[in-house]
């Protein structure tokens, strides 16, 4: 990334609307998470990383596309951190200054199998690239 | 026209290196109605004062302002002191040069000008200004304590010691509060039972102390030293002077379905019942909904076996009115309601309890008999998992934003005994922040980690999934080891969040006490008068001012029964005369300052009134100036300016307004 | 009664049963599903971002067309609910959004949100009724253990879909007691099967099913029903306990006694 | 109106009423004015037409001190104002005999005047009995017509509605004349600049001759004493022409009424330089709509009023400035 | 027409405070020396509910460029209630001078309790940069003088 972090702190803040000094460090995200193995970056480590302004990490990270949107740390964040919002907004980040970067045109038609729904490839779309 | 004496003070230099003191007595000399002016080193020193006293005196000042302080620091002094000299003082005003002026402006010639503006606001003021003087109340020499749990034995306790009559209200048939249903209490580990029974029997037994138990606080009027309280005793169906207490007729009562509220609903009881064993009084009450002679008419066996024929159906509630100087609130608290809690399946499993919950289970009167058992399948559990903060510290409305304060203590203390009575059982507790500020606390929880070998994980759980088994499965974080935890437990045991009872904001709404967001009433000063209400008279007593643990609560009784006394103490009050009037024939009696005026004090009254000449009788606002608290409310609302606050009249303040803006 | 009604794009393809069991049940109850005109795909996932606008249009015409017509819209994917919902939601309470996205549209009155957004099962509780519904059953699937599979986009953020307590939720278990079989409650029924992941992640979205599975299975239920194509593909994928998936439209229909009917209405 | 007139006499002769609180005709054929009625004869010049703009409710409050029960007159709308009088004890329920007299909308003269009709003989069209589309009109200069649409009051345009709030019975069939919205002109004020808005209301209330008037008739405005005229604010300046009262007048009038004002229109239609003060009335009763949710004025006086009420979340003063 | 003397603009500014809290807070801005320009002057009233919308009315007449008015935080209210009713007289008041075209700039209310020295400070001093930047009122005074 070549803005400044913390720039793109403040944006990953707007975009979010999450205000990551509301996190008191309780952990229920991280215990609530259903990829929580697969990332590299755990939620509640992804609240800090951004009050820290410690984006490159951030962008760089597994996390980004191993999050599911389920919502379960935002419904159940006691602080209305919900870290989820922050993960997508680093995503946006990401997928807005690199276009598709997760998921290429290329590799799609090896994935597919034939009961799979549309709404996976225009959800996977919507999440992996601008 | 006034005579005005304007008293300018250096205040060392605190005023003086900022403004030109000569140049506001100079400028003061030319304002209407000053007929002296000085300025002095400290007005407030005993020659400042006597300087005062002496210019009364000498020409005959009708009113005086001092320019100095804030009048939140010597109002008082300068009112006392012009009193002395013969001057009425509510006649004296301050012009505040101190903190609004000299202390926030550095250019001197800003400053001056700007310290001569507010003296001749206050001179404008000063001129219209008319002797007040206090009236005087009466003190009821007796007290009212509602809510009969520690707290409000304690509180009753201490003002029946120092020789004044107390009345305690509690709302369930017995005494005893929260504290009774504890097993043991931290740090010491006594059981809750034996320290607090004794204390019950002190109450009951206490000639000064009477106890209106299976009651409430129906309708509180009048003001601090003056209050008239409706006590609505409910009707208890048994006789208090016959019964014996023998229990007979609970044994054979037919209605044992009802959960019983002691024991949390883990159990039943019957339909005529006392909570507990030691209940004060130990007589029953007829639960009305649950007694089948009460819903459909054919039953009466408690009547046919009472030998002492205390049974009577026809009990009516009653209410009892009574005269207090002082109120004592002590309504306590409650567990929140779980149901925005869900994903720890508290309303899905039996075996997800409470903490309170589990008290009832290990205390040996409780459902268990104290033997820890999960009540699915009573099986004896070997994995348990404490759950901290559950409720406390949200900030996203499903919970409180308070921390509960008391959890930390009391998990350490169920951990440490379980894993002593049970040292086969692993117990685990999950939490944010271990929060034991207080005497011996830290050292208590650290034995339940060194010597009892509680395993306490930094991170809080995100679900609890009942398994087909019967297990629960615990989804959790380690923060520390950075990892997602999933545990099976036998039981899980959430600190729930405590609230105030949900009662208390119908009692503060009588007693016009203040009472903030969580609905815990708020002090006269956070720091300062913690015990006390805003609301003269009122004084606040154990967790309905804010969490506390047992020692704090005691505490905090004890210096509430301190206040009161104080109260008590007096013979007479003086009150604010700062209050509203309502002239008469301005008054429209159109009843909307009586809308808006927060403490009842006005009515109205059909009035003979003379009005140049003409004689009618009018409905008319009254003021009843012992419970006007002088706030202004009502002189707004008033559409023909008929109300009016004396020490803060409508031409008192806009004479200020207009010597600001001349 | 008639409702807006809003497929979205996997109705048209791959999830065509769900739509036309619901179609058919719809007319056996007394309501009717017209739909909406030139609709648009949601997009499958709401963009959370606070700055997408483009994103959230498709919703928004969607919306305002019924507004227009002055129906309520009703959906019955779930993803398809999610997005509108939540795109609903802006409208109404985040005034950039709603300014933005009117100034986009240029529409005759702008849109703030007006239109009330159903899920087909909401309609059920909310506007039909499960005693009615009960009523109108003429096949009552007596002794069949299901347990409902709510995932994750019906439920949360329980503040915005409102749909239940997205902890505790009961209403597919209200509509199974309904058409007249057994509900099975289990733990994981509100848990995410992996969503769009399973593209990329096959093994990761494979793993959450197979605790959903084996939970639902453990606590004695037969089969599973769900509103969501997604979830169905994921929860089929599972390679634990095989539990059959079906839509939840395919047992009302049946329950209804119309399941025969579903290929006339399609048309 | 004959029906009205024979149910007069009949209470009136029967003692059920001591007088009657009607409209006398006038000595021109649209002012019709106020009147008390105590015998049969004087009740020759009662009268009830389209002309009976004047809200009667007032009035009882002084008929509220008489001796014996005094039959009132009034119009759905003026019903409104009763209720709130009757909310703020300044009128005596046991005192009144209302009847609630029919109404098909008022008549605005000053409306028929500028259209160019001058020299008004006599009108027709404007009796109660036939609710006539369009009125005839003699004048000096030859017979005239004027659409009766056209020439009602800016207040019925905005009508209240066809039913009577309070009365002991009910005498001619009432319509629901609203033909536009009640709020508009506000709007329109509200969206002008500040430069505007200022230049609007300066021009208006320069017009203002402090006739009083406008206060005089207000239902709402009945203190015994005006705050303009006591010495409890220092506000009575006579002399001083740029003095407080003069500026702050229509303000702290329209402040005054805010909450308990019924917007019976009585200000504007009194106004003899023809200031919309019910602009003022409007504007408060907008915000509070907006702010604190609808709420009418007199229409059930249990409920409580805007300005002796509140809810802990209650707007911020700041919405002022963020409503833009 | 006169030309207008070319003196610095110093407003006046009238801040009605509550006794209890925001008194409070104005003296606690005193002792911390938190300075706020003198061009704001202070009048104490028991409470924000004492404050009649004809005070406000009466100063901007008598030339005040704008004046403030701060009571107890909502909820904290010494007399419980009063600062709710003064809130909707404001709201009420405040949104009809915008009506009658007065910059609505030049009227506030904020709420500043006892331990909000710095508040008060800050709010005081945002405050008259406003009132500077919206320059002399003169509307009111003008209000019906024709041009």
């Amino acid at each position: 990334m070549n803005k400044p972090a913390k720039k793109q702190a403040e944006l990953i803040r707007e975009i979010s609307g999450v205000n990551p000094l509301k996190c008191m460090k309780c952990g229920k995200c991280s215990a609530t998470c259903p990829s929580y193995d697969e990332m590299d970056i755990k939620p509640h480590q992804f609240v800090s990383y951004v009050q820290n302004e410690n984006i490159e990490a951030l962008v760089q990270s597994k996390t980004l596309w191993k999050c599911l949107s389920c919502f379960a740390c935002v419904e159940r964040c006691p602080r209305d951190v919900r870290p989820g919002k922050l993960i997508d907004a680093a995503r946006q980040i990401v997928v807005r200054e690199r276009g598709a970067d997760y998921l290429s045109p290329d590799e799609i038609p090896e994935l597919l199998d034939p009961e799979l729904p549309q709404q996976l490839l225009v959800s996977a779309f919507r999440r992996y690239r601008r | 026209m006034q005579r005005i004496g304007v008293f300018v003070c250096h205040c060392g230099s605190n005023i003086a290196a900022t403004v030109d003191v000569k140049k506001v007595v100079e400028m003061a000399l030319l304002e209407p109605g000053v007929v002296h002016a000085e300025d002095y080193q400290y007005m407030c020193s005993e020659a400042g004062q006597a300087k005062i006293a002496a210019a009364i005196r000498e020409k005959h000042l009708t009113g005086i302002v001092v320019c100095s302080c804030s009048p939140r620091m010597h109002e008082t002094t300068f009112r006392k002191a012009a009193e002395r000299a013969g001057l009425n003082p509510y006649m004296v005003e301050i012009a505040n040069i101190r903190e609004h002026c000299s202390w926030i402006h550095k250019d001197m010639e800003e400053a001056t000008k700007k310290a001569v503006i507010l003296a001749r606001a206050a001179i404008a003021k000063v001129n219209l200004n008319t002797p007040l003087k206090p009236g005087e109340s009466r003190v009821t020499k007796r007290a009212l304590v509602i809510g009969g749990g520690i707290a409000g034995i304690q509180t009753a306790l201490d003002i029946a010691d120092a020789g004044y009559e107390v009345d305690i209200v509690e709302k369930t048939p017995s005494i005893g509060g929260r504290m009774s249903q504890l097993d043991k209490t931290f740090p010491t580990l006594d059981c809750s039972a034996c320290i607090l029974t004794p204390k019950m029997v002190e109450a009951a037994a206490h000639e000064k102390i009477k106890i209106y138990t299976y009651s409430e606080v129906e309708k509180v009027s009048g003001f601090v030293g003056d209050f008239t309280v409706d006590i609505r005793k409910k009707a208890r169906s048994v006789d208090m002077d016959k019964c014996t207490g023998c229990g007979v007729c609970q044994e054979k009562c037919p209605s044992r379905k009802t959960p019983s509220e002691f024991n949390r609903g883990l159990n039943t009881r019957s339909a005529i019942y006392t909570p507990f064993a030691q209940a004060i009084p130990n007589v029953p009450v007829i639960d009305r909904e649950h007694c089948i002679k009460f819903q459909t008419g054919k039953c009466g066996v408690c009547a046919k076996v009472c030998q002492a024929g205390a049974i009577d159906y026809g009990q009516k509630d009653e209410i009892v009115t009574e005269k207090y100087g002082a109120i004592v609130v002590a309504t306590g608290f409650d567990t929140i309601k779980l149901d925005n809690y869900d994903e720890y399946a508290y309303s899905q499993s039996k075996d997800v309890i409470t903490s309170l919950e589990l008290e009832r289970i290990m205390n040996a009167a409780g459902p268990t008999k104290g033997h820890l058992e999960r009540l699915s399948d009573g099986k004896a559990p070997k994995e348990m998992v404490f759950i901290q903060c559950v409720g406390s510290r949200c900030s996203d409305n499903r919970g409180k934003s308070y921390c509960s304060k008391i959890c930390c203590m009391y998990t350490a203390k169920h951990a440490m005994l379980i894993r002593d009575k049970y040292p086969d059982v692993n117990v685990t507790v999950f939490y944010i922040d271990v929060r034991t500020p207080g005497k011996n606390f830290d050292e208590f929880y650290r034995r339940a980690v060194e010597q009892y070998g509680v395993n306490y994980i930094k991170g809080q759980v995100g679900k609890v999934a009942p398994q087909p088994d019967g297990r629960l499965l615990v989804q959790a974080s380690d923060l520390l080891d950075n990892r997602q935890i999933k545990m099976e437990a036998d039981m899980v045991v959430l600190a729930t969040a405590i609230e105030p009872n949900p009662d208390v904001r119908k009692i503060a709404t009588m007693l016009t006490a203040s009472i903030d967001t969580n609905n815990f009433l708020t002090e006269a000063h956070a720091k300062l008068r913690p015990v006390e209400s805003p609301t003269a008279g009122i004084f606040l007593s154990g967790v309905c001012q804010g969490p506390k643990d047992i020692p704090e609560t005691v505490e905090q009784a004890g210096a509430a029964a301190v206040k009161a006394i104080g109260l008590l103490a007096k013979d007479k009050l003086l009150t604010n005369p700062c209050t509203a009037q309502s002239d008469i024939l301005l008054c429209n009696g159109c009843s909307t300052c009586a809308n808006v005026c927060p403490y009842g004090a006005i009515t109205y009254e059909d009035k003979e009134v003379n009005d140049h000449g003409i004689r009618e009788t009018r409905r008319v606002a009254v003021v009843n100036s012992a419970l006007c608290q002088g706030c202004g409310a009502c002189t707004v609302a008033c559409p023909s300016g008929a109300m009016d606050l004396q020490g803060f009249s409508n031409r008192q303040i806009i004479a200020e307004v207009d010597a600001i803006c001349r | 009664m008639k409702y807006s009604y809003y497929p979205g794009c996997t109705l048209r393809t791959k999830a065509k049963d769900l739509d036309a069991y619901a179609k058919a049940s719809a007319r056996a109850l007394g309501f009717e599903l017209e739909e909406i005109e030139n609709w648009q795909c949601c997009g499958g996932v709401y963009p959370l971002g606070s700055d997408e606008i483009a994103t959230k249009l498709s919703s928004v015409r969607a919306l305002n067309e019924a507004k227009e017509k002055g129906q309520e819209l009703v959906t019955l994917c779930s993803a398809c609910h999610h997005v509108i919902k939540r795109v609903n939601d802006d409208m109404k309470h985040v005034e950039d959004i709603r300014t933005r996205a009117n100034n986009y549209m240029q529409l005759e009155t702008p849109y703030a949100g007006e239109t009330t957004v159903l899920h087909y099962l909401e309609v059920l509780r909310d506007r039909i009724g499960f005693d009615v519904l009960k009523e109108k059953v003429v096949n009552p699937l007596t002794g069949r253990k299901i347990g409902a599979y709510y995932g994750c986009l019906l439920l949360r953020p329980g503040s915005v879909m409102a749909f239940d307590n997205p902890e505790n939720p009961t209403i597919i278990e209200d509509f199974i007691r309904a058409i007249g079989a057994e509900p099975v409650v289990y733990p994981y029924r509100n848990e995410c099967c992996g969503g769009y992941i399973s593209l990329k992640e096959k093994e990761l979205s494979k793993n959450m099913c197979d605790t959903i599975m084996e939970s639902a299975e453990g606590f004695g239920a037969e089969m599973l029903i769900t509103a969501c194509p997604l979830c169905l593909y994921n929860l089929n994928k599972s390679t634990a306990k095989k539990l059959p998936v079906y839509y939840f439209t395919e047992l009302l229909a049946e329950a209804l006694g119309v399941k025969d009917a579903k290929e006339e209405v399609a048309k | 109106m004959q029906k009205l007139i024979d149910r007069i006499r009949e209470l009136l002769a029967d003692g059920t009423v001591a007088r009657v609180l009607g409209w006398r005709t006038g000595d021109l054929p649209y002012n019709p004015e106020p009147a008390y009625f105590e015998c049969e004869e004087e009740l020759q010049d009662f009268v009830y037409n389209g002309f009976c703009g004047a809200n009667l409710s007032k009035y009882m409050i002084e008929a509220s001190r008489l001796e014996g029960k005094t039959l009132v007159c009034l119009k759905p709308c003026d019903t409104y104002s009763f209720n709130q009088l009757l909310k703020e004890h300044r009128v005596d329920r046991e005192k009144a005999y209302i009847i609630g007299v029919g109404c098909k909308g008022k008549l605005d003269i000053e409306k028929i005047k500028k259209q160019g009709i001058k020299g008004i003989e006599s009108i027709s069209g404007a009796e109660i009995e036939e609710a006539a589309e369009s009125l005839t009109i003699q004048t000096i200069y030859g017979e005239k017509t004027c659409a009766y649409k056209d020439a009602m009051l800016e207040r019925c345009h905005v009508c209240k509605g066809k039913e009577h709030q309070i009365y002991d019975e009910l005498i001619g069939d009432s319509s629901d004349t609203t033909d536009a919205d009640r709020f508009a002109q506000v709007r329109r004020i509200e969206a002008m600049s500040p430069q505007e808005k200022f230049a609007f209301f300066q021009n208006e209330l320069s017009k203002c001759i402090r006739c009083n008037a406008c206060r005089n008739v207000c239902p709402a405005c009945s203190c015994r004493k005006c705050v303009f005229d006591s010495t409890k604010f220092d506000s009575s300046q006579k002399a001083n022409a740029d003095s407080f009262e003069e500026k702050m007048f229509h303000i702290i009038r329209a402040f005054h009424v805010a909450g308990r004002c019924t917007d019976c229109g009585e200000c504007s239609r009194v106004c003899p330089q023809g200031i919309p003060l019910h602009l003022f009335n409007r504007k408060f009763i907008k915000d509070i709509n907006e702010l604190y949710g609808e709420y009418q004025a007199g229409e059930d006086i249990t409920a409580d009023t805007p300005l002796t009420h509140f809810t802990f979340g209650d707007a911020e003063p700041s919405i002022v400035g963020e409503r833009g | 027409m006169s030309i207008e003397k070319n003196e610095e603009f110093r407003p006046k500014i009238v801040a009605f405070c509550c006794n209890w809290c925001s008194y409070a807070g104005a003296d606690l801005a005193g002792s911390s020396r938190l300075t706020y320009p003198a061009d704001v002057k202070i009048i104490r009233v028991p409470c924000s509910c004492r404050v009649n919308p004809m005070f406000i009315l009466r100063a901007f007449e008598k030339g005040a460029d704008g004046v403030i008015m701060c009571g107890c935080h909502p909820g904290d209210c010494h007399y419980s209630t009063g600062n709710y009713y003064a809130r909707r007289r404001m709201t009420l008041l405040f949104s009809m001078l915008d009506f009658i075209g007065v910059e609505n700039g030049r009227t506030r209310v904020e709420w500043v309790s006892a331990a909000e020295g710095v508040k008060f400070s800050a709010t005081m001093n945002e405050f008259v940069e406003k009132i500077y930047s919206l320059g002399k009122n003169v509307r009111l005074e003008d209000l019906r003088c024709r041009s």
